[in-house]
This record gives structure tokens, C-alpha cells and sequence, in this order.
């Protein structure tokens, strides 16, 4: 099976052979490769190197935690690339950008009213989680729509807490 | 003397302190929320009672509960650890009145040095150098503080009088934001101590966070085991210390040591306490605070001294001379900590709850952890993002660098995210390493993409990982629905069945 | 100065010597057999080869397959650890040939005292005092040492010629039974370490089992760092180690450490080693052997003279002097060690093997584990049963005893039977508390059963946990059968199907 | 439901009264009891007094090691222990042992022969685990019955090596 697979905008050809071989661009390497535990940890030797590392399954793409440092990596196979291509591969930039609690916790306090306008980076929601208050910001400018929760209740995490519209 | 403890509260310090009293072959009880069944501390105690429901309000600050169950468990001493009830004076008090000993200083020493304000007034008065601020006793009014400010001068800092561990505090840039900031650093005090008083003091820019750990006994001993270094912290919070200071030369340690120690004689210390400095550029320091108890960050002192302070505090609240002069404290080698927070470092620190599936501690020569959590425990909202501490000590300190370094890439715990890779890239930051930073340093001169560039080959090795586990995904689900087509042949075979009959 | 380092080990021991080499910036190698592709040395290091199947002579005895893989990897040094190569003197030599730093003693220095009865020659000439037994180099028949064995006089002991650890260890009471002893003395030392030489020592009774650790450097620098008792052993496998011994003072301390050094000496001794001896009661003290090569109990030396033995093994061996002399060496408070092997100690001993589902290591201030395995991990039956190493440090003997305890109790291995339970009682032993005990106390006045009676409470404890279990597991199964009797639904509908359509 | 629970020969009478009660004698007993982490390790709080433990299935009991000691204890509910009373609670004593690897292994040596009479302690088969030579003795004496493994063959844990008549 081949993949393009992306890592900060550049383009990796990976091939996988078979269980212990992939070809990327035109190397051959041999890969050992083993989940830990069962869990979203993997042992990976390839070439000799011994390396491990988390890797997280994100919404679009994958999270790979490798020697302290994130990589955030997209993995298409070549069907897909495809599809996105002609698509034109805008990911939907206007619509309604729905604020879901980034944890559990609670709403100590809502900053703004059903229908204002809101600058990007403006206190929208204080949320109270592990005795820390976090300022949830706005993360574009736009119009307040549904506000879907009040000042003093418990939301689970990503519960949605707002729209912007 | 005392020879059962009810120790009132959670997590790694309960953990921490039900070892020591358990090797000075002291009886725990332990207490606990409705969240903290399963928690380590309730399964190392000899005993284990209910508080209540998981928020801190109906549990760890039920002070009222808390000397019920001493009462009904035969406690006969309690230690707080740090927060929930640590610094208040009336919980205290109230022990005494009770014939329980309270593992800490009188309730008089921390009246005073718990209202910050009074604190300060109290050590000017023993010659202490303190920041400049209001002088005022609590209580003030919002319109007594913003008339006050301009004569402070900006910018300066909103504190709790309560307070500590940053909770409650707002860095003010002006007079105009002000009244914002004072509205919220009072809900936050209020939430987190249950009293939303504040004071102001002058914000000491370029300062380091340099503290002296104080032990006393009832004797009038008072000696210190040296200083940390704190000054790794964002929003306010501690997130690294070690010991000693790469600041501090003999000289200058010698005179802190010096009016550390008169501070806590000002108020008749008695057992653990942590005078807390600001030190700025030129070597000048003031008198932050005083916490009289103790403090996390503990562990560092008891690398360099092979003192353990634990142990030493339930001795001296047994009545017992101090096992140290100040002369026989002898400081060997450097010590790091690490606080391991449930946050993400790279989703802007945003606590991360859920259940721990997985964990690897690292370990081996001079690698000590302390936790409170394990495989199976879930880490939820109600308290403090810290779960663990990861501390190293090394011949020198940069040894302790290269073992931290070690024991952080060792360091699996897999159903949050930690903030391990902040403490990675810490760890491989060139001022870090040159002992160049202050208190504003991990928030105004640090980031975590600076440190060291990715290099192309690991993020070649990112793309590999990230196809192989995506592939093998993909792999599994085909075959998963493939599992599922051979079980719908029951109504494959229902459908043969009707026709069969039809 | 090489900078690439293969460990040509498992376990624990590889996992100890990585970090150091980590600590110091040097590369790493690990090499693993087809059951070890998990294990945590290969987790661990940085570049890591498959060497063949499980067992060891097709794994990790394989110094043809090691030696390829130096040279593949560019690592321009091997550390053998403990057991497989690490006294091979063949080995040290075809390092040598190929321009790779073998991390231990010269070959000549390995040949000398691995071969156990020319030790036993040279050393005499040194003037060192050694246990009466045969005088002659390996190679001897059965006949010969037949003959031998009663002018050495009765009991006795078989050692193997190559030996260590116990294996191929057989004590002798009587000529009558001698022959077959000598049959499977020979056997096991075959199978363990592929010689299946043998030579006899008298067996001195009531014996400390006490030995010296030494670090030597190239410039001729030769000092020891103080002793460790091991007479906690059962089947001549050491089981507790401690340090300082409870049975030595000052004089005699610094009489068998000079000692300890001529010995070392005598052989041009360079890099870590440990000269073990027998102690009687009446203080005589003999030379055993000299183990060239880092002991599994370093860390009770380390952790009472806060030095890394591993990382001093290194520098020495990068051609540095000795980073300490004599009189630097410095012992502060008390060291145990306890080996917490797969085996049962309920069901006299015997191995334990499967996977590892859980696991919760003790921390805290003094505490220290060494150890290769984690949940997840395979317990398989094709090496050494030692699957950890708890070190505890206390300011005195009594306090790490205390700390041992509580450390033993917090412990928690799942998925295989561990020794703990063995610790646990020794710690209780009153002769243990009191350092009443020889190499035989273990085998001979030691029971599982004879430490603390267990108390009527506890097996009322016992008795309503088994009850709980058993009730919550019957009530489980008549859940699993209900919802057996829901799934079943499918096929009564196909029935109802059918009869509607009859 | 009431249990017949018996350890080291001394028997308790104890029910199961609900999931925070036992009543054990006549005692009416608060327990808070939780396995861990999904593992045969159990916490109970009972009176206050916390106690965690490793409680295993063995073939005919329960094993308990508690504070570093090993309790054997078997849970009889009250028709098991009259049906075993009524059948005369005699193990039978007389017949075939079947001699089990206690652990995976290597046979390095059988030292009996089919047919042969053997006493109690004596040595019969001689099995290698972990680089240790562990001795398999005769729990009773009797005559060697089929001898199913040869030395130099590798057995798994529970497999039959031989039997005794």
C-alpha cells in the first residue's frame, strides 16, 4: 500500500511493502515495529535505530510524540490525495465554529451575550478545571450564536459550550 | 506523644508522608472523596475514611469531618501536607483545642505569616528586606487598592493574602486594567482558599525565586537546609526547582541563611517552614513570604542534605530536639525536580483528565519519583494537575541535567498527556543549561519550538510511524468487518431459512 | 576514546548500563534474542540487533554474532554486564584483537582468576589467606578428585572451575555421595557456562559470606569501596545484600579492604571487581574468588558512598584515572538490596513464568529499583529468574530495615509469583534485625512459616476477602449466563420465524 | 448468601449481606471493597482499617497473601459444604497422580524407569528453568506408571510428565 504522508507541509512517499519493509522514496528499509502494552505506544527498529514514541489518533491527522517533540502528520493513501485534490482542498473556513469544552469543569463564568461581536482572542467562557480558571478565547472574530450553557454548571469535556458564527 | 497520624490530604504528599510515619513505625489513617477510592494514599494507610462528595469543599477543606474522624479513628496527630488546610490558623487552633497535635507550626506563627500583609510587617520589623507593597493589614477595598497602586508603581502584582502557589495573583501593567484583574484574582482566591482578600506588592522585574527551607523545634533550634531555586514557573506556578541555586555563591547563601532563619524566629517558628526571596539582578533580596509548611518542592533539599525532612517534622512535632546543628548540614551535589502536570504542552497547558491505561517510571542511581497515581487511576477534574514528581540528583548539576534528560525520555504515562515534553525541551534549552533565567523566563523567553529545530530525520522517522500506524489500523478494521460479515451469517441464514420455506 | 558502546546483556543490568552511558553522552547498542524484542534495554537504547532465538547459547553467549554487530554499528566498545560473556576471557581477547574496548579487566587479569584454582594459586603467593580445598588447575578427573577430596576432609564443596551465582555448586558431606554430586555438579556447570570443570574447597561452617568491591585504574590505582555482606543465600544464590556488614568493625573493615587490594593487585587488576571472602565466626577471613566484572549487588556500594560505580567503569575505561582515591571514599548510613526473583516462595521456590499485567513500584525518599521488566512484558523460562532489585538507604541499619518493610508492602508485581513474601518475613526475623545470621541461615533456621504467627485477625481478613471475591465472582458468571440466555434471542426469533411460516 | 469459609482448619460462618455488609459470627460488619486496577488485587476498607491484598483462584481453595503472608482458604456456600459432608468430604487418596511441570521447562534427565516401585521424597525427573536444575519428587510412593516426556524435550507448564500408581 502506498501513503503521502505529510509532517510540517513536507510530502513523504511511503510505501509498505510488507510486514517488515517499507520503501520511502526509493529506499528500501527494513522496520521492526511493535505496539508496547497494548498501547498508543510503538517500538519501532528500523535500520538498527531504536526508536519509541506515542502516536495519537487526531481528529484529521495523527499526533507522533517522539523524543519530546510533537509531529503533527497527515497520512492519505493515494485515493485520497486524490479525492482532496480535486476537491480544491479548502478545509470549510466560514461557517459555524461550534467552542466544545476542552476538558471537564466548570463554568465559573461566560463573558460575552447571545448575538455580539467578538474579536479573535476575546474571552469568551472562564472554565474552572483542577483548580486552575482557563480563559477559553475566541479563535476568530464572528458573531456570538447559541451560548448552550450558564455560569455555575459542570460540563463534560468537549461538550459544547457556544457558537460562532 | 503522638503514635497515630491522620494525614489530611491527597495525592503524592499523603503518599509521601504515610511512608515516613510508617518508617518511624507511626499508624496512618487516611481520608478521603468519593473520586479518591482507589487513590494510593487510601490504600497505603493503615486506616481509610470517607470525607465526602469530590469537590475539595465537600472533602479535603471539611475541617469539621477531618477532626471527626481523627476523633473516632483515635488519631492523635495530624499532618496536613501543603494546601487544603495546611495554612489555616483556625484548623490549628482547633486542634490544639482538641489535644490533637497538629504536625506544623502554632497557630500564632501562621496567623501571622499567613496574612501576607502581616507577614511583611512583622519580618520589617526584624530587619528583614521585604518588596515594596501595601502595609496594610486585608481587608482592603477595591477603591483602597487602586488609590494605593499609583504610589507602588506599575507594574506590580495583585496577591492573595491567603494565598500561594500562584492562585489568585495578576500582574498589573496599569491602573486602567486594574479593576478587571482585582475582580478576578478575588474569584480565584475566594475559590481557592475561601477568602478573596488581596494586597499588592511591587513587581520585581528580572527577579529569581530563590527560597530557604527552615527547620525549627520547640527548643528555640532553628536551623536551614540551604536554598532552591524556583524561579521555572509560568502563570505563577512552580514548575521546576533544584538545589542548590546556580545563583547563590557561599557568601550570599551564608546571609540569606542568615535572615532566613531571623524571619522564622520572628514569629516563633516551630517545625517545617520555607522563607521565600525574590532575588534581582544585582544580587539584592527581599522577603517574599513565608509558607509554613511544607512546600512540594521539598525532595531537592533532601537530595543535597540526606536529611529526611518528613521524618524530622514528625520527630520535632514529637517533642524532640532537632537531629541537626546548623553546622552539620552538609549540602552534596545538585538536585532537580520536575513537577509532571496532567496539561498538554502543546495545546497552551490546558489540563488533560482521563484514566492512566499505562506507566513506565523511570528509575535507577539518583532518580527518585514521587506519586500518587498508578496504572488503572483516573485523574479527574477536582484537584491539582500535578501527578507526580521526578527528582535526580547528580555529583553536579550538570550531571543532574543529563540524568533528568534520561529519566524524562524513560518516563511513559500513557491516558493523559503530561507536560513531560516541556520539561524535555527545558532540559536542552542553552539558558537553562547556563543557569540564565528568572521568573518571567518560561513565559517571555521560552518556547516549545525553539529549543532544538526537529531535524529532518525525526521528522522522517514522525512520517514512518505515523504511516505504519495507520496502515496497520486500516488493516485491522478490514479485517474487523470481515469478522462481522461471517457474523451476520446467522441472518444470511435466516434469509435462506424463509426462502427455504417460502 | 570510544563513544559507541554495545552491552552484550538483558535485563536489568543492561537496562543499569545504558543510563549511565546515556548520562555520560555515550552512544548505545543493544543486542536481544527473538524473546526479548520488547524487553526495555531494547526500548531503551539507541540502536538495538537481534541476535537469534530465546535460548542463551543462541543469543547472548554468541560472541561471533556480538562481535559482528560491533563492527556493523560502529560501537568501539562492549559492556558485558553480569553472567553470559562478562568472564570469558577468549571474549576479552577477540575484543581486544578487533580494536574494541572490552569495559573490564585486562584477558590475562579474566583467565587468572576465572579460572577459580589458578586464583586460588596466585593470590596465595600475595600472601592472601584462602579456604584449605584442591591446590590444582581445572582439568581434574572425577578419580582425582575422588581421591583428593578426604585429605581436604568432609563436608565440602564442588565449585565449578568457570562458576559463579551457585550454579554447578554442590555440597559434598560424604565420599559415598560424592559421585553422583559430581556427575550433576558438572552437568549444570556445563549447561550454565559450557565447561563443565569442577574444583573442591573445604566447606567452612557458621561462615559470612563477605566481599570487597574494587575499582582499579591503567595508571595502577587499585582501591576498594568497602564491603557487602551477602549471607542471605539459599541454594548458594545470594537472595539480601547489605552495606556496611553488621559483622565488621573498623579495623578488620580496613584489614580485608588492604587485603581485598594486594589480591586485585596480584593480578594487575584494572576496572571494577569484587574479591569475595569467608569470614568465621572467630573473624578468620579467606579469599573465595575474585568476580572480574560489575556485581549484581553494586548498588548497595553506590548507595553508601553516593558513587556510580558503572560510570567510573566507564571513565576508566575511556583511559581515565580513578575520579577518587582511598581516603575520598566516604560511607554514609546503611544499603539493603533485595533480589525480587519470579519464583514462588509458598511452593518452595520454584520459577514462575507468564506475562506481567501490573505492576507498582515503591518510591519515595531512599528507594531505588532496578529492574528490565514492566506490564506488558513476558516472564519467560530461558533466563535468570531475577526480574528486580530493591535498594533501600537509610541513615542506619535499622532505619533502611524499616524502609525495606514498607517498600516490600508497597510493591506490586501481577502475573507472576514473586519472592516478596520471602523478603517480607525475612525482614520480620528477629536474627535477621539483629545481623545474627551465616551463608547456611536461610536453608537451615529460616521458615516462611516461623517469622510472626499469623494473627487470628488477619485470618479472619483472609477469610471474609475470599469470601467477597468468591461471592462477587459466582455473582459475575450468573450475569454472563443471563446475558448468554439475551444473545441466545436470535435464534428463538429463527424459531418463531419458523413457526410462523410453518 | 451465607458462606462456610475455612482457614488453617478454623471455620467462619459469613454472609454476604449486601454490597457494603458482611456479618460474620454475629458481628454486622461495614466493608468498601474494590478491585484494583482490574487485577486479582483487592482494596478493603472495613472498619476504618484499609488492607489490600492479592486474592488468586487455586483448583479447590482460594489463595489470600496478605501483609506478606499466605492464607489457604476455601468458600463453601451452605449446600456445597452438606453435599460434601454427605459424601464423606475423603479426597480420594488412593488412585493415579498425575506429576505435572510446575513451569515451562527443559526435561534434563528422568531418573526412573516405567514399571519401577518409587519411594516418597525420591528424585523422578530432573527439569531446567531459568538456567536453574529443579528436582521433581515423588509426593507419595507408588509404582511408575506411563512415562510421557523424554529428556532433552521442552514441556509447557501442567503438562503430565508421568504418572504414579
Amino acid at each position: 500500500m502506498k501513503y503521502i504522508t505529510t509532517v510540517n507541509e513536507k510530502e513523504y512517499s511511503i510505501e509498505v511493502v510488507d510486514d517488515h519493509h517499507v520503501r520511502i522514496g526509493d529506499r528500501l528499509i527494513h522496520v521492526n515495529f511493535e505496539p508496547v502494552s497494548g498501547q498508543p505506544v510503538f517500538s519501532l527498529i528500523m535500520d538498527g535505530k531504536s526508536y519509541e514514541s506515542f502516536v495519537y489518533a487526531g481528529e484529521e491527522d495523527w499526533q507522533v510524540l517522539l523524543r519530546g517533540r510533537l509531529f503533527q502528520v497527515t497520512v492519505e493513501d493515494e485515493r485520497e490525495k486524490r479525492l482532496r485534490v480535486a476537491a480544491g482542498g479548502g478545509a470549510s473556513e466560514g461557517g459555524e465554529y461550534l467552542m466544545k469544552a476542552p476538558m471537564p469543569g466548570l463554568v465559573v463564568a461566560i463573558s460575552v451575550e447571545e448575538g455580539q461581536d467578538v474579536e479573535k482572542g476575546q474571552v469568551l467562557v472562564i472554565l474552572e478545571s483542577m483548580k486552575m480558571q482557563n480563559e477559553l478565547k475566541a479563535p476568530r472574530a464572528g458573531k456570538i450564536g447559541r451560548i448552550r450553557v450558564k455560569a455555575g454548571e459542570s460540563v463534560e469535556q468537549k461538550q459544547t459550550l457556544l457558537s460562532i458564527h | 506523644m503522638f503514635n497515630k497520624v491522620l494525614i489530611a490530604n491527597r495525592g503524592e504528599i499523603a503518599v509521601r508522608i504515610i511512608r515516613a510515619c510508617r518508617e518511624l513505625g507511626l499508624e496512618t489513617v487516611a481520608v478521603f472523596s468519593e473520586a479518591d477510592r482507589n487513590a494510593l494514599h487510601v490504600r497505603y494507610a493503615d486506616e481509610a475514611y470517607l470525607l465526602g462528595p469530590a469537590p475539595s469543599r465537600e472533602s479535603y477543606l471539611r475541617a469539621d469531618k477531618i477532626l471527626d474522624i481523627a476523633r473516632k479513628s483515635g488519631a492523635n496527630a495530624i499532618h496536613p501536607g501543603y494546601g487544603f488546610l495546611a495554612e489555616r490558623e483556625d484548623f490549628a487552633s482547633k486542634c490544639a483545642e482538641l489535644g490533637i497535635t497538629f504536625i506544623g507550626p502554632k497557630p500564632s506563627s501562621i496567623a501571622a505569616m499567613g496574612d501576607k500583609a502581616e507577614a511583611r510587617a512583622t519580618v520589617i520589623k526584624a530587619g528583614v528586606p521585604v518588596v515594596p507593597g501595601t502595609e496594610d493589614v486585608g481587608n482592603m477595598t477595591n477603591d483602597d487598592l487602586l488609590r494605593i497602586a499609583p504610589s507602588i508603581g506599575f507594574p506590580l502584582l495583585i496577591k492573595a493574602t491567603a494565598g500561594g502557589g500562584g492562585k489568585g495573583m495578576r500582574e498589573v501593567r496599569s491602573l486602567e486594567e486594574m479593576p478587571t484583574l482585582l475582580a478576578s484574582a478575588r474569584r480565584e482566591a475566594e475559590s481557592a482558599f475561601g477568602d478573596g482578600n488581596v494586597y499588592l506588592e511591587k513587581l520585581v522585574e528580572g527577579a529569581r525565586h530563590i527560597e530557604f527551607q527552615i527547620m525549627a523545634d520547640s527548643f528555640g533550634n532553628v536551623i536551614h537546609l540551604g536554598e532552591r531555586e524556583c524561579s521555572i514557573q509560568r502563570r505563577h506556578q512552580k514548575l521546576l526547582e533544584e538545589a542548590p541555586s546556580p545563583f547563590l555563591d557561599d557568601e550570599l547563601r551564608q546571609k540569606m541563611g542568615d535572615v532566613a532563619v531571623r524571619a522564622a524566629k520572628s514569629v516563633d517558628y516551630v517545625n517545617a517552614g520555607t522563607i521565600e526571596f525574590l532575588v534581582d539582578k544585582d544580587r539584592n533580596f527581599f522577603f517574599l513570604e513565608m509558607n509554613t509548611r511544607l512546600q512540594v518542592e521539598h525532595p531537592v533539599t533532601e537530595m543535597v542534605t540526606g536529611i529526611d525532612i518528613v521524618a524530622e517534622q514528625l520527630r520535632v512535632a514529637r517533642g524532640r530536639q532537632l537531629s541537626y546543628t546548623q553546622e552539620q548540614v552538609q549540602f552534596k551535589g545538585h538536585a532537580i525536580e520536575c513537577r509532571v502536570n496532567a496539561e498538554d504542552p502543546f495545546n497552551n497547558f490546558v489540563p488533560s483528565t482521563g484514566r492512566i491505561t499505562h506507566s513506565l517510571i523511570p528509575t535507577g542511581p539518583g532518580v527518585r519519583v514521587d506519586t500518587g497515581v498508578y496504572p488503572g487511576f483516573e485523574i479527574t477534574p477536582f484537584y491539582d494537575p500535578m501527578i507526580a514528581k521526578l527528582i535526580v540528583w547528580g555529583e553536579t548539576r550538570a550531571q543532574a541535567i543529563l540524568r533528568m534528560r534520561r529519566a524524562l525520555e524513560e518516563y511513559r504515562i500513557v491516558g493523559v498527556r503530561t507536560n513531560i515534553p516541556f520539561h524535555q525541551t527545558l532540559m536542552d534549552s542553552h539558558r537553562f543549561m547556563g543557569g540564565q533565567f528568572d521568573t518571567r523566563f518560561v513565559e517571555e523567553r521560552f518556547s516549545m519550538d525553539d529549543a532544538i529545530e526537529p531535524s529532518e530525520a525525526n521528522s522522517e522517522i514522525a512520517a514512518i510511524l505515523a504511516t505504519l500506524v495507520s496502515h496497520n489500523e486500516t488493516e485491522r478494521s478490514a479485517q474487523k468487518v470481515r469478522r462481522n460479515e461471517r457474523d451476520a451469517s446467522n441472518w444470511k441464514w435466516v434469509g435462506r431459512w424463509e426462502r427455504m420455506h417460502r
